[in-house]
């Protein structure tokens, strides 16, 4: 088994690291780069709390090689807020109380942040399904589709 | 001064009520909190569990000799590491479970662990070690556990009041109730009896099992988990690992939901005896599939139903029988099914009976109300039929029969002032239940009930010499109950919300607390905080008498400040909390307050659900359209967070209803033990969940709080059986009511 | 002297009694009582019982005092989630 | 386990037929990562085709589409063109797992897991589209109908990989559409499934048919008597009980946790009329 280097950007940061070729971005990110907010919750892609951006979009990073990043821009949960100033979305979270646990919550900004980049004005309907791969177990979703309505509107300016 | 607990709720609130940010809020939206699996240590091993993947086989023999070879690996466990628990069966039970000796009673029973330097190592390690196993015969099934000549899961493990006869699988039973059922029945128009059956399912917290744990020669320890209940992990971790619990220092982690499941060690013990073994700190985390096949779902049942309605609508006698399994386990659950079934009528006649009845399934854990919600099921499913058979309103119906304030409920207690007339007249004026079923849609409505507890609690504030105040308490915050805990200090000491900051103390810095489970936190602990406010403004309102040189007792608490209690008192003007703590190095130092005690006067909670379903007559597939959810909350502290129980254990319910299941083989191995085949419902499968908080003040707590977590999801699977048998013309008797259950139900109707 | 309900598992260890009277002032004097009367009960108060006095359920606290003419219960102890 | 990213087919294929132990291609590794995960497989190699040139887009050829190996069926839907010329295609690309599966599988993935209930398939299928193979010994194209030939068993030979998948060019009145049916709205594996495409002539009467089935047998069907059983009509009611009919009498499934032989057979005939439905009225509104 051999290391493999790979260079990357990591919340517009270049990142540079050795991985095992079966080693996931999930774990690269979380024990090599130490950037803890995407969370495990199933290792199969199935629940959405390991969410971060590639290139751009969306993806399970437990579903992603360390390997395969080399060169990518990749977006994470961290990389959200403006330093010490909350993203609307993060706000409208909290104001909303859209977390209970919060173990989904990383995985449910970085989603619902690309949502927003793509419709500023999606329908109950558009958040509901562009989130079904985002498991929450404690809210019933309820209040989490209004704080991303909430987000959408202050970012909208509405 | 009148200090002591008013029994008359207070009902004028400055600060509880409101809906500010929760403390932790920020911490959690940023990926900053830290999870059980988020705690790393230098030197850390990773450590892997091997599992049986038999239902049931004895344990012939182990050989680790392989795994122990290998480079990297520091240190194997099995059973023979773990001293056997004398003299506790439960907790002996505990420790099988954590590990087992002789026989392996479930797929999924851990028989061996390693740790390694690597998490690849230690995958690799548990592949080496050899376990031969004499497989024996398993039973998954509850009925048929108890039918003659069933394999036995167990010898010995009946206990007194198991009457003779009964399949050895039978470990418990028990009756409750009142009333004549012969006479009860006979002045019935309509009797009907029914047969339930319930699957087995699983908490699915997203974040699995996971720990941190070292352990010195010296027998001192570090263990950081997440859990529902570090003191209770701390004791439970020194009685199978045969340590000292105040050698053992247990920290909670934030927690990634638990909803009963994170109330029992699994993986702790075993990541302790790994570390103690290899002298190293040792990581554990749990996959899902770990998750799903060794840590504990609900019980599975079967469940006899009878009830006797008059054509009024009342309910004449009401008897049910509930077979409950826990695994190879004795469990109480059936208890709580037996009390709770018929908990939210007002019965002259009621019996209920409930068995405990072992099967090759992983040990039942607690999971939301345990064992309420598939009795409700049967007894609401029931009432609902009987409704539809007599031509009556079911609200109606309900409404004739609620409990009230001085019901004896069919477990025994007489209720005090509760909410459930309350609720079901807020139901029938909603706008959910007036505007008419549209065509093509059908409605159903269902009662639940839970008991909330109680229990040990220790809390600590402490005023900051600047003014402000911590709180230190000992229950995991599993849903904001930091920010319901910081209002209800914030009200009893008059100041701001935001400069009150509570911590989850570790085992070692606090008195110990119960579980945070049975809706018990925000009645519970927040009664501790506002016990230990009293004691620090008691302190402070003594430090300002002795300035003003005037008598404490003349001392009264406003606002936040001081003040002289009436103009005999004298003239000063109110010296604030600030005030008094920047001059306590002056007037005897630190001010805190303390609470240790035993809360009780936890009062129960009712709640009544609506749900509008459209059903799918050509594949069975149920569209939920729209929900509501009224539940009594006594003081909601935060109204937020009390909504958000009321969806989420609604929704959770929901899943229970349509979908969750524990699906297993002839084998007897599962199936589907992942996200993907177990399904819990997603975004898309649902319409916004209205909750209606209603206030009906308990009389046990001063601020009239209730807990609010458990009851809602009891309703919900009768709620939807009912509204499903009203669209299709058909009733079914098994949950979950998945399609191709449905679609037969219609075929067959 | 107060009166306690049992429920129906008990009974059978009591007499067949549903209600029996005994001369107690706490709930720890009432399991005493009770142990004493009815050795069968032994098995379950070992395992766990709990108590409501006037509608007020008490977990396990001994000393919970008990008035005289109280409504008393007893209970299984039970467990949350 | 190594890890190869290679920069032309041909290399591609050579590291493929030269591995002696397993090899493994990742395209948008969905599907791989969750067996590695689970231990289901334990390759040697992983080559990497990613990198390969033209793999990831989406190219206009022969007044139809041919869509590379990399292109994640998210992109599929970001393709216009695409949808309007094939939207039961698109349906069923879009279908497959949550958003951020859709960011990364690709319908190729689908095809070569080889899994009966896999959504694109039925939808190529009825599409008649093509899959282009490249291998050690060159590029060969064959229906991708044809690429699975047992559950999780393909016909691809050692060094083999599937570089791409033409959608040919679409007739006048023609219309597509897939129907699936899960216990969910999201996130489930399909019960069973239900491709139809139609070609009709301007009086709307059907002139062609293909009703592809999924998860009712080991591999997915195309069955000729349900097609048969609706040309020539304007899909009346008659027709599409005749479709129902034809659909169910072609079912050979199991059963199993996601359903039972009754219930995927009596199914798949819904579906099969449902989605001919939809084709059917796609097909009128075409041009």
């Amino acid at each position: 088994m051999s290391a493999i280097a790979v260079t990357t950007t990591v919340n517009g940061d270049p990142v540079q690291f050795l991985t095992d070729p079966g080693e996931t971005l999930l774990d690269v990110l979380r024990y090599k780069l130490n950037l803890m907010g995407a969370k495990e919750g199933c290792g199969t892609g199935d629940c959405g709390s390991c969410t971060v951006t590639l290139n751009g979009r969306i993806v399970c990073s437990c579903l992603v090689l360390g390997a395969e990043v080399d060169g990518a821009e990749i977006g994470t949960i961290e990389g959200l807020a403006d330093g010490p100033n909350l993203h609307p979305l993060q706000q409208a979270f909290i104001d909303h109380a859209a977390l209970q646990c919060g173990i989904c919550t990383p995985g449910i900004l970085v989603a619902s942040k690309t949502l927003l980049d793509r419709n500023p004005d999606p329908s109950e309907e558009e958040i509901r399904y562009w989130l079904a791969g985002n498991l929450c177990r404690c809210t019933g979703y309820d209040k989490i589709i209004r704080a991303v309505q909430a987000a959408a509107a202050t970012m909208r300016g509405a | 001064m009148t200090m002591a607990l008013d029994q008359q709720p207070k009902r004028q609130f400055k600060y509880v009520g409101t809906r500010p940010p929760r403390p932790d809020g920020i911490d959690k939206v940023t990926g900053r909190a830290q999870y059980g699996n988020d705690l790393v240590a230098p030197g850390m091993l990773w450590a892997k569990i091997l599992r049986s993947p038999h239902a049931h086989a004895k344990i012939v023999s182990i050989d680790t000799s392989a795994a122990e070879a290998l480079a990297g690996v520091k240190a194997v466990v099995t059973a023979r590491d773990f001293p056997a628990i004398e003299g506790d069966a439960g907790m002996r039970d505990v420790q099988l479970n954590c590990m087992a000796d002789t026989h392996v009673w479930y797929e999924g029973h851990a028989v061996a662990a390693v740790a390694a330097t690597s998490d690849a190592l230690a995958r690799q390690a548990v592949k080496l070690i050899r376990v031969v196993y004499e497989i024996l015969p398993h039973v998954t099934d509850v009925d048929a556990a108890m039918a003659p000549n069933a394999p036995l899961v167990r010898e010995g493990q009946a206990m007194e009041n198991v009457p003779a006869g009964m399949s050895a699988n039978v470990t418990y039973t028990s009756e409750f109730g009142h009333g004549d059922l012969t006479s009860g029945f006979a002045k019935a128009d309509l009797v009907i009896e029914r047969v339930f059956k319930t699957a087995a399912t699983h908490q699915g917290y997203i974040e699995p099992h996971a720990c941190l744990a070292s352990m010195s020669s010296d027998g001192r320890g570090e263990l950081w988990t997440c859990t529902q209940g570090h003191f209770y992990f701390r004791t439970a971790c020194a009685a199978i690992l045969g340590i000292e619990a105040s050698g053992l220092r247990v920290t909670a982690s934030e927690i990634g939901g638990g909803f009963g499941g994170k109330t029992q060690v699994w993986a702790e013990p075993v990541a302790l005896a790994l570390a103690k073994k290899s002298g190293k700190p040792v990581k554990l985390t749990m996959t899902r599939d770990e998750v799903f096949r060794g840590t504990g779902p609900t019980v599975t049942t079967s469940m006899t139903c009878k009830i006797g309605m008059t054509k009024a609508g009342r309910i004449t006698a009401g008897e049910a029988t509930l077979r409950y399994s826990g695994g190879a386990y004795h469990t109480g659950t059936c208890d709580m099914g037996a009390m709770a079934g018929f908990a939210a009528y007002d019965l002259d006649v009621v019996r209920t009976y409930g068995w405990n009845v072992l099967t090759n399934r992983p040990k039942e854990i607690a999971y939301r109300a345990p064992g309420a919600p598939q009795a409700i099921y049967a007894v609401e499913s029931t009432i609902d039929e009987l409704c539809q058979k007599l031509n009556l309103d079911p609200l109606d119906v309900r409404i004739l029969n609620a409990a009230r304030k001085g019901t004896k409920s069919s477990y025994g207690v007489v209720f005090e002032d509760i909410g459930l007339l309350e609720a079901l007249h807020a139901a029938k004026t909603h706008p959910h239940w007036t505007t008419p079923v549209a065509p093509g849609t059908s409605r159903g409505i269902a009662c639940g009930f839970w008991f909330n507890f109680g229990g040990n609690t220790c809390v600590s504030l402490n005023i900051g010499t600047d003014g402000t105040v911590s709180v230190s308490e000992g229950n995991p915050d599993i849903g904001g109950s930091r920010a319901s805990i910081a209002l209800m200090a914030a009200e009893e000491l008059g100041v701001p919300y935001e400069t009150v900051r509570v911590v989850i103390a570790d085992t070692a810095s606090l008195g110990y607390n119960d579980n945070t489970d049975g809706s018990r936190v925000t009645f519970a602990v927040g009664l501790a905080t506002i016990k230990a406010a009293i004691a620090a403004k008691t302190n402070m309102m003594a430090r300002a008498a002795q300035v003003w040189g005037i008598d404490p007792e003349a001392v009264e608490w406003v606002d936040g400040a001081a003040c002289p209690a009436g103009p005999n008192a004298g003239k000063f003007p109110p010296m604030t909390l600030a005030e008094i703590a920047a001059n306590s190095f002056s007037t005897g130092g630190p001010i805190a307050g303390h609470c240790d005690f035993q809360a009780d006067g936890a009062g129960v909670s009712f709640g009544v659900h609506i749900a509008d379903v459209k059903m799918d007559m050509e594949t069975g597939k149920t569209e939920l359209l729209r929900y509501t959810v009224f539940q009594d909350a006594g003081k909601a502290v935060h109204p937020d967070y009390v909504e958000g129980q009321m969806q989420g254990g609604a929704v959770q319910g929901i899943g229970m209803a349509l979908n969750e299941e524990y699906i297993y083989s002839d084998k007897g191995t599962i199936l589907n033990a992942g996200f993907l085949d177990y399904r819990i419902p997603v975004a898309s499968d649902l319409p916004m969940i209205e909750a209606v908080i209603l206030e009906i003040p308990n009389p046990g707590h001063p601020y009239g709080v209730r807990g609010v977590g458990e009851t809602p999801i009891c309703p919900p699977l009768a709620t939807m059986a009912n509204a499903i048998s009203r669209g299709i013309g058909a009733r079914l008797y098994e949950l979950p009511m998945s399609p191709p259950r449905v679609l037969k139900a219609i075929k067959g109707a | 002297m107060v009166k306690v309900a049992l429920w129906g598992t008990l009974r059978q260890y009591a007499d067949g009694l549903a209600e029996v009277e005994v001369e107690a002032a706490t709930f720890k004097q009432l399991l005493d009582v009770l142990s004493a009367r009815y050795p069968g009960l032994k098995p379950q108060i070992a395992r766990g019982v709990s108590v409501a006095i006037d509608g007020r359920v008490y977990r396990e606290a001994w000393f919970t005092p008990i008035k005289p003419g109280s409504q008393v219960v007893l209970m299984p102890y039970m467990v949350g989630g | 386990m190594r890890y190869a990213r290679p920069e032309t087919s041909t290399e591609a294929s050579r590291l493929l037929a030269t591995e002696p132990g397993l090899a493994r291609v990742l395209a948008g590794g969905t599907d791989l990562l969750v067996q590695l995960k689970a231990g289901m497989t334990e390759p040697d190699l992983i080559v990497d085709i990613k990198g390969l040139p033209g793999i990831a887009g989406i190219t206009r050829e022969a007044g139809g589409f041919r869509i590379g190996a990399a292109v994640p069926n998210q992109a599929m839907g970001e393709d216009k063109a695409l949808v309007a010329a094939w939207p039961g295609v698109v349906e069923a690309a879009s279908l497959i797992g949550s958003t951020q599966v859709q960011g990364r599988a690709t319908i190729i993935g689908n095809l070569c897991n080889a899994s009966p209930a896999g959504d694109s398939v039925p939808a190529l299928a009825a599409a008649d589209a093509v899959a282009r193979i490249s291998g050690p010994n060159g590029e060969r194209d064959v229906p991708a109908l044809d690429v699975a030939v047992s559950p999780g068993k393909t016909r691809l030979a050692k060094g083999e990989f599937v570089t791409s998948i033409f959608l040919p060019a679409r007739p006048a009145n023609s219309g597509d559409a897939y129907l699936r049916f899960i216990p969910r709205t999201e996130m489930d594996i399909a019960v069973c499934s239900a491709g139809v495409n139609l070609v009709l002539d301007a009086s709307g009467t059907i002139t062609a048919a293909r009703v592809a089935l999924g998860a009712v047998a080991p591999v997915v069907l195309l069955v000729e008597a349900a097609a048969a059983a609706i040309i020539g009509s304007k899909l009346d009611d008659a027709a599409l009980a005749r479709l129902a009919k034809a659909a169910e009498a072609a079912c050979r499934p199991i059963s199993d946790k996601r359903g039972t032989i009754e219930f995927r057979t009596e199914v798949a005939g819904v579906l099969a009329r449902r989605a001919a439905t939809i084709a059917y009225a796609r097909a009128r509104a075409a041009k």
